[in-house]
């Protein structure tokens, strides 16, 4: 059965390897028979990785990959940016800035919520 | 009767999610729900039947062993198991399979509720 | 209805999230039975974990349950990954 | 050559190992050929060990062996406790509170520093 | 002359001991280099993990340096362990 | 010169101290220290000869390897080994050997700086 499911990216890149594996997760969970559907967010120490200047080589491929399958948002928490002092002019393009109270409500529509 | 998925991605010993897991799948099954585990990254770790630790009477991987003899599904990372250089799972106990993340993208589309630890 | 499964590392975020949640249900897990889950909703903690580290007067009014209960939970309620 | 070492425990007990395979390793440490002179420090999430209800099982046996070996410390930071609103008569007897400015100079007169 | 080699998750611990030492060199390692270690003495980052996270702009007064020159602050100094 | 011990206590992959370290020891030797290891823990995991990760030209072991190859010392835990299920060590590098917590305090009392990691 298809699901909806949102990936909660909170572990800093690079120090463990979460930050590219959960992305192959992603283009698994998207490609497997079932298609679910997937958003991305990343929030807490996860929040990091929307730098622009952060290394995407490792996790280039399956951005791509999720490309070709669907559109799918890559959202990055406010809070999480504000308690950093990320500003948005920071961030890479593909990062969508949101609130958690949007996350909330990311939350109750999806079916399954992953934290990597 | 609800189906649930665990995703474990951290081996035995170092954390205490193997155990935790175990615990909570333990539970589920005898209750009579259904089991299904993805070993992914560490994960895969845990269900090597080569585990020797005399100071406990039960290692990691006997709790793995006891859950697919009590009808746990588990899948083991196969890209992960082969990095981690456990060459194909081949010292894994019996049933402990090694696949990839489209069995657990399957075992995701079945479950009523995932876990994550 | 949500159940937060939340251990110490992500739990801010885990936390923050579940006060956006009126109907969210907190399963304090492993080292999350050490924070202060007040004000997050229904609040429960592993009893395993709890009496391991020896916090059962720290964690206030957080229902302490078994893994029996905590099954319950996760059968009767969407699972939010904190842990 | 004999050294000084201290021992830092700042990690979590019991979600990781370290709590007690750092006493596997204090042991190593004092009964070796050089028998090193240990002092243990429990800091950061780490001092939640020094509560009288945790489960020492595990690590009991370590320190008993330390303990036959020679007298050692095990001093629990008191800026750590009261941050985590642990009050002293919440601590096991083995423990002895000290400030962050004893460890510093702990840190200062050992050679080597582990964290655990 | 003590170096504490510093990285995310026990940076607040080891910059309070870092700040209690008057000849304290800091080095943030890996994931350290997230952290504002303004304050805490004399302060060095490392440059691969700069640049892998894109932070150059961030680390402030840091002195970025290479694996050989931070091999040359292991030799020369106590190393206190905090990463 | 000096002499550099490491402690390392995590695995290949799943955290980057596998390759911070490799890469500190790694310029330590070229500068003409010494260099030993401990593998504590996870450690352990870093001196199998078996790892195949095809995303990679090189696996965290052949980074071990070649540190034995320039003159570093690399004792493994052998309770961590063993408890791990990985067999006395049987598929770790030549050179990487098993031993146990003395051998590292004979690192450590001959070390002028501990780096753990």
């Amino acid at each position: 059965m298809e699901k909806k499911i949102l990936f909660l990216f909170i572990r800093a890149p690079f120090g463990s390897i979460q930050y590219t594996e959960g992305l192959r997760a992603v283009v698994g969970m998207m490609s497997g028979l079932d298609e679910h559907k997937v958003t991305c967010v990343y929030l807490g120490e996860g929040a990091y990785y929307a730098l622009k200047g952060s290394d995407k080589a490792e996790s280039a491929g399956y951005v791509k990959t999720i490309a070709d399958i669907s559109e799918t948002d890559y959202l990055v928490v406010k809070e999480s940016l504000d308690e950093r002092g990320i500003s948005e002019d920071e961030l890479d393009d593909m990062f969508k800035v949101v609130a958690r109270d949007e996350v909330a409500k990311l939350i109750a529509d999806n079916d399954i919520v992953f934290d990597f | 009767m609800a189906n649930i998925n665990f995703l474990l991605t951290e081996g035995p010993f170092q954390t205490e999610k193997w155990a935790t897991a175990a615990k909570i799948a333990g539970a589920a099954l005898k209750k009579g729900h259904s089991v299904s585990f993805f070993c992914y990254l560490d994960g895969i770790y845990n269900g090597l039947s080569t585990q020797k630790f005399a100071d406990w009477e039960k290692v990691p991987g006997d709790y793995y062993k006891e859950l697919v003899e009590a009808g746990a599904k588990i899948v083991c990372c196969g890209i992960c198991v082969n990095a981690r250089g456990q060459q194909d799972g081949q010292f894994f106990y019996e049933g402990i399979k090694v696949g990839g993340i489209p069995d657990w993208a399957a075992f995701v589309g079945e479950a009523d509720r995932v876990v994550t630890l | 209805m949500a159940l937060y499964l939340i251990n110490l590392p992500f739990a801010k975020e885990g936390l923050e999230m579940a006060k956006r949640d009126s109907e969210a249900k907190v399963v304090l897990i492993e080292d999350g039975v050490y924070v202060d889950a007040s004000g997050a909703g229904e609040v429960y903690a592993v009893k395993e974990d709890v009496e391991k580290r020896g916090v059962g007067s720290r964690v206030g009014d957080a229902r302490i349950i078994d893994y029996d209960e905590l099954v319950d939970l996760i059968v009767d309620n969407k699972v939010v990954n904190f842990a």
